[in-house]
């Protein structure tokens, strides 16, 4: 049945993980705002706090895997949008590309913060 | 009272050839006409002011081809009122004492054949179903939104066939019983595809929606809640099943949906389309996940 | 969309007053979820400011949280964030097939919801600020 | 010019079949219909499909039940035709996924239904019609034949022998709704009229505001006779307020009829002693009329149908749509209360003269469903037996135009054999108003007085073109004048008041002048509307010049008809007079003018004679 694989759209398998980020995201969010506007006060905020937590394996790995959801979910959910409304072509595949690259440089960009914190990649 | 576009005068030179008498004939008859005509417009004006009852009625216009009426606008029209009556009622009537090109799509007047979906103080009905006195005033009746319209309140429906017709809406199975013997399904069965047999191609679910509205191609609830009909039966056995899902799961299939629900709302068959919707996408995926 | 004219003002000019629940939660998903993008998107922004030096991120951060607008927009953000959320539960619930004939009182029961939880926390997120 | 093979005019139930038979034959077939097929009339049926599928039903009892419910005027070769064929057909709409209603054990349900001997209706909910049109229509689409929707037809390309039973007809002209084009299509084969029924000659109907007789009337023009039109059922259970239908799967459950004393008269007055309620549909409609004249009427209107007893769980399995019709137009909820309800025309068991194969005497003609008379309703159909003639004779009529091999048909058509020439009595002139000496076949003047006799199909089609583009501009042109509506109103009004339920001399005759009258308006109307795009004004103009011939013919066939026979009740006349009248009424347009004349009824069937008995229920 190796054709049924390939004719699964990935429409299906987006469609799915947005759902599944989705659900992820509420305890995560839930935790990360919980954290750090109750718990630790925004204005409270420094370096050296942040380099506490980092330091720490769990909560460094589910910080990356956090962004990589909220990523995955929030630029999936763009492109959805738009192609809601009707992009096709070959706009659509220019959009695609520039989501694809703005995300790439967001989790980079967001691993190396989270990184430079940790000072190193904490094990 | 008229809402006609204001006749033009008449061409010289297309008079100077008829013979004199048959000018005078035709003067005469056109008198006649012209009495006849003020007569029942009077007396329909009459009517409709010493009515108990009028409804004031604001109506989209527009044709393309009638100068005065390419610039789409709104005709007011004032209607007596007659317990029990439908919007597509109010319309017949202004059509027939007020205004004959008043153009709009009907036949069944029992909310079966699906013509007369209109949009109605801003929601998608069939005229021949509501009811005036369910409505605040003035009425406001327009065509349905996000397709062509063709005049006043036609709209061309094309796209919309396309899309139904893009589902493969027929029943297939690969084993019939004999000819004079008929396939057996259960009553649960034909209870579960009993609503989604009810469609009767209005559209206004589509144009409700603003998916299809944004992307044309989007299958739209309609042809979708068709698809689910066929999927859901079971006479037609889990292979068709199976290709049934598969053009379902197409970019442009149950995926762009997005859960408004207003095509539920508008529904005049009560289809609950989001559900039928919804439930074939969760199809989809426990199909896709048995191979994983 | 092609249309064969322009409906100008009737096409577009009010159609909004006559959404249905569906339709607003769907408006409003879409408007909170494109914020919370861009906010993802500023918040990796303001946070890498840790690569240069420590110093320069405590500053940005503190310098940031001192200025009422900031706060005021962490309030939207929460606003925002909330109803999200709660929406979003909601249309899981959807799409698993529950609450389905409910679905407009789920999505005012959201919007009261947020409402509640933005107020009641204004007092955290506006504690501490100098003007 | 457009050209087919096979041109089916309209797409119901009955054109929907024989195109999809005529495609089985491997005809290039298309379908020519004013509406999209799924708008579609057929669409409203409720009740279901008589066909005998069971252990313990035959089809021979469902002939006998139908011979007598057409109070003998049906014709035997049609009717067992139809008995026969009926069972067949159902099971293939089923394989075709139809969704019928379902027994415990998987099998499609039956119900009892006026007039039958066994519960033999088969059904799909209340929306049997509904259900049958969407599924051929599926059918259609996946067979890809070709539809060309929102075409009006306006004229049958003919050609103009003397002798109807010599002309051919060679294919049709339609204008095209959207755009306003006029064309030609040449049907190499054959051309078949499906254009249902002719409800708006009346202004209480359960038919749709489309059902105007189109086909009858433009086949009647063209020279084809034109049968048993006086026989026109008036349905006893319409809302009062819009015409709407309450299927008589309600009296078929167990409901009933009562009063303004509350008293259930189908018993109590003796109307229908064994039957009841379940009586054939002219003796209820007469029975509630008698009540309402005689003073137990509601509101001097309707008597009520009660269906509470039966419970909710029950209505709602079987009967649910009820519901929403009786709220929707009526605004009574039949699980509280009971309903109004009033006779309304329903069903024209006149029309076209057909064979068992669907042919006219003019060939290359055929007729199929409501518009055509082969006949298998004699005087009165019985309900659920409209559904089976649509699939049995829309599927004949599609194969033999097709060219497949059938047995020949025992009806004869046209004037052969030992037809009788009559007259009859009218106070007025009839047939169109203002016509020169030189009619032809369509019955308006010719454009340049040559005959088409020897003409090439081609050629017949585009004079038939030439004079249809010569009419819509003459009323497209024309400044003023009288409007359609108008005309249109009075003749429907008159009809009701005169031709109804219950018909007497005067009245018929009062009804023969006001036509009259109409049709001279007529000579006068124009259209306001100047537009190409969608011009209903247009159309409906057309339309109305229909009516006014159909409803002319019911008037003279009322007229003729010196008894009380099925459907149609005369009330100088209270007898069936079989010595008589066991012949059809029979109208043939000649020269613009309608000519009466009678052929006998076949009683001898297959293997039996229907003796006429009295029809008691
Ligand atoms: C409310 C109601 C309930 C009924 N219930 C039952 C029942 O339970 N059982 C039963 O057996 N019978 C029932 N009948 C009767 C039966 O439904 C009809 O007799 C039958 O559907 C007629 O089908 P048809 O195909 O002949 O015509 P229709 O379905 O009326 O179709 C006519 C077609 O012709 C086309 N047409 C007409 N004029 C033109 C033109 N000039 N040019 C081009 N196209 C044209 C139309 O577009 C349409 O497509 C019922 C009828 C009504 C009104
Ligand atoms: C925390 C819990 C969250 C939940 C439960 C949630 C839920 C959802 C769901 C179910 C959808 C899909 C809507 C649909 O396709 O019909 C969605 C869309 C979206 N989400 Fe979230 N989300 C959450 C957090 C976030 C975050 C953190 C972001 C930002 C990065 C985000 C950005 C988006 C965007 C941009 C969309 C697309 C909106 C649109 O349709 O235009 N979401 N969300
Ligand atoms: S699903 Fe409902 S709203 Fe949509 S076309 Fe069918 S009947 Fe109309
Ligand atoms: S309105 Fe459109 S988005 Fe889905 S629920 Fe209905 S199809
Ligand atoms: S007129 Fe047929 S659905 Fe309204």
């Amino acid at each position: 049945m190796a054709e049924r694989y390939t004719s699964f759209e990935p429409g299906g398998t987006r469609w799915l993980w947005q759902r599944l980020t989705a659900a992820f995201l509420v305890i995560v969010l839930a935790f990360h705002f919980f954290l750090l506007h109750f718990v630790n006060h925004a204005d409270e905020v420094t370096f050296a706090m942040s380099e506490a937590r980092m330091t720490q394996l769990t909560y460094f790995s589910l910080m990356i895997l956090f962004l990589v959801t909220a990523t995955f979910h929030g630029v999936n959910g763009v492109y959805n949008a738009l192609v809601n409304q009707g992009l096709s072509g070959s706009r659509k595949t220019a959009v695609k590309a520039i989501l694809g690259i703005a995300s790439l440089v967001l989790i980079v960009q967001g691993v190396r913060t989270a990184i430079a914190w940790a000072g190193g990649v904490p094990i | 009272m008229s809402t006609q576009v204001p006749e033009q005068v008449e061409d010289e030179s297309s008079a100077e050839s008829v013979s004199p008498g048959k000018q005078k004939r035709d003067a005469k008859k056109r008198e006649r006409a012209e009495r006849l005509q003020e007569q029942r417009e009077a007396e329909a004006a009459e009517k409709a002011r010493t009515a108990d009852d009028t409804y004031h009625l604001k109506v989209f216009r527009y044709d393309p081809e009638v100068e005065g009426k390419q610039e789409p606008r709104f005709d007011d029209f004032y209607v007596p009122y007659k317990q029990g009556m439908t919007v597509l009622d109010a319309l017949m009537w202004a059509r027939d004492h007020y205004d004959s090109s008043l153009t709009f799509r009907h036949s069944c007047r029992q909310a079966i054949c699906g013509s007369d979906a209109l949009f109605v103080n801003g929601s998608q009905r069939l005229g021949c179903k509501t009811q005036l006195s369910d409505l605040s005033e003035p009425v406001r009746v327009e065509p349905l939104p996000h397709a062509d319209v063709v005049k006043d309140l036609v709209v061309d429906m094309e796209h919309f066939y396309d899309q139904m017709e893009a589902v493969e809406p027929y029943f297939q199975t690969n084993s019939l019983p004999d000819e004079d013997e008929e396939q057996r399904q259960t009553r649960e069965n034909r209870e579960k595809v009993k609503m989604s047999t009810r469609c009767i191609w209005c559209s206004a679910c589509m144009s409700s929606c603003n998916i299809a509205a944004g992307d044309n191609e989007y299958l739209g609830p309609a042809a979708i809640n068709k698809a689910y009909r066929f999927a859901m039966d079971e006479r037609e056995g889990e292979e068709m099943k199976q290709r049934r899902l598969e053009i379902l799961e197409q970019e442009h299939g149950v995926w762009r949906c997005q859960t408004q629900f207003s095509c539920t709302e508008v529904c005049p068959k009560d289809i609950p389309l989001t559900e039928h919707i919804q439930e074939l996408k969760r199809e989809a995926i426990k199909n896709n996940l048995k191979f994983w | 969309m092609s249309q064969s004219y322009n409906r100008g003002l009737i096409e577009d000019f009010g159609r909004w007053r006559e959404f249905s629940a569906g339709m607003w939660a769907w408006i409003f998903h879409k408007f909170t979820g494109w914020v919370l993008v861009g906010y993802l998107f500023t918040h990796i922004a303001v946070l890498s400011t840790a690569l240069t030096s420590e110093a320069a991120y405590t500053t940005t951060i503190q310098a940031l949280e001192s200025l009422l607008v900031v706060r005021i927009l962490e309030v939207g953000l929460l606003a925002v964030a909330v109803f999200h959320i709660l929406n979003g539960l909601r249309l899981l619930f959807v799409d698993l097939g529950v609450g389905l004939e409910a679905q407009d009182k789920s999505f005012y029961a959201s919007l009261i919801l947020t409402g509640v939880i933005v107020v009641a926390s204004v007092p955290t997120f506006l504690a501490g600020v100098s003007i | 010019m457009y050209e087919h093979d096979v041109i089916v005019v309209g797409a119901g139930g009955a054109g929907l079949r024989a195109a999809i038979a005529a495609h089985e034959e491997g005809a290039d077939v298309a379908i020519v219909s004013k509406l999209h097929p799924v708008r579609s009339h057929t669409g409203a049926a409720e009740g279901g499909i008589n066909a005998a599928l069971r252990e313990g039903d035959s089809w021979e009892d469902h002939a006998y039940d139908t011979m007598k419910g057409s109070d003998y005027l049906g014709d035997a070769p049609a009717v067992e035709t139809l008995c026969k064929d009926s069972p067949k057909e159902t099971i293939q709409l089923e394989h075709w996924g139809m969704a019928f209603s379902r027994d415990d054990d998987g099998r499609v349900s039956q119900r009892p239904f006026g007039g039958l001997s066994f519960p033999r209706t088969t059904y799909a909910g209340a929306e049997t019609g509904h259900q049958l049109l969407h599924t051929m229509y599926e059918q259609l689409v996946k067979r890809g034949i070709k539809v060309y929707d929102e075409w009006h037809v306006t004229r049958l390309a003919v050609s103009d022998e003397d002798d109807p039973e010599d002309r051919t007809c060679h294919g049709i002209v339609a204008y095209d709704v959207q755009t306003g084009k006029i064309e030609g299509f040449r049907a190499r084969n054959g051309v078949i009229l499906a254009t249902g029924g002719l409800g708006q000659v009346y202004d209480h109907t359960t038919n749709a505001v489309a059902n105007t007789g189109d086909g009858v009337a433009m086949a009647y023009r063209a020279g084809a006779p034109i049968e048993d039109m006086e026989f026109i059922q008036f349905h006893p259970t319409t809302l009062p307020s819009t015409g709407v239908l309450i299927t008589e799967g309600v009296r078929g459950e167990g409901g009933i009829l009562y009063n303004k004393h509350g008293e259930r008269f189908m018993f109590e007055y003796g109307y229908a002693n064994n039957l009841g309620e379940l009586a054939s549909r002219d003796v209820v409609s007469r029975a509630e009329l008698t009540e309402v004249n005689e003073g137990r009427g509601i509101e001097d209107e309707y008597v009520h149908l009660d269906m509470r007893h039966l419970g909710e769980e029950r209505i709602v399995d079987r009967l649910e749509n009820i519901i929403h019709l009786s709220e929707d137009f009526e605004g009574v909820n039949p699980l509280e209360a009971p309903m109004p309800v009033k006779p309304g025309q329903h069903y024209a068991m006149g029309g076209v003269e057909t064979d068992e194969n669907g042919e006219t005497c003019i060939t290359g003609l055929y007729a199929a469903g409501e518009c055509a008379c082969a006949s298998v309703h004699g005087g009165n159909r019985l309900g659920g037996n409209a559904l089976p003639e649509l699939i049995v004779f829309g599927k004949r009529a599609g194969h033999h135009a097709a060219g497949k091999d059938m047995k020949t048909a025992e009806i004869t058509t046209g004037k052969v054999g030992d037809y009788e020439p009559a007259d009859v009595e009218s106070p007025v002139q009839l047939g169109e108003a203002g016509l020169g000496g030189d009619a032809v076949a369509d019955g308006g003047e010719r454009t340049d007085g040559g005959a088409t006799a020897d003409l090439s199909g081609d050629e017949v089609v585009q004079r038939a073109l030439d004079d249809e583009r010569e009419t819509i501009e003459h009323l497209l042109e024309k400044e003023d004048g009288i409007q359609h509506a108008e005309i249109r109103e009075r003749v429907q009004k008159s009809m009701t008041q005169h031709v109804n339920v219950f018909r007497e001399e005067e009245a018929l005759k009062d009804a023969l002048r006001d036509i009259r009258e109409a049709r001279e308006l007529y000579q006068d109307v124009y259209v306001a509307d100047k537009s190409r795009t969608f011009n209903t004004d247009l159309l409906q103009t057309l339309e109305t010049r229909n009516i006014l011939d159909i409803a002319e013919a019911i008037t003279v066939g009322a007229l003729a008809r010196n008894e009380f026979r099925g459907a149609h009740w005369r009330k100088e006349y209270q007898e069936r007079r079989d010595e008589e009248w066991l012949k059809h009424t029979m109208l043939s347009w000649n020269d613009g003018e309608p000519e009466l004349w009678y052929k006998p009824v076949i009683l001898e069937g297959e293997n039996k004679t229907y003796e006429p008995k009295i029809r008691s229920y």
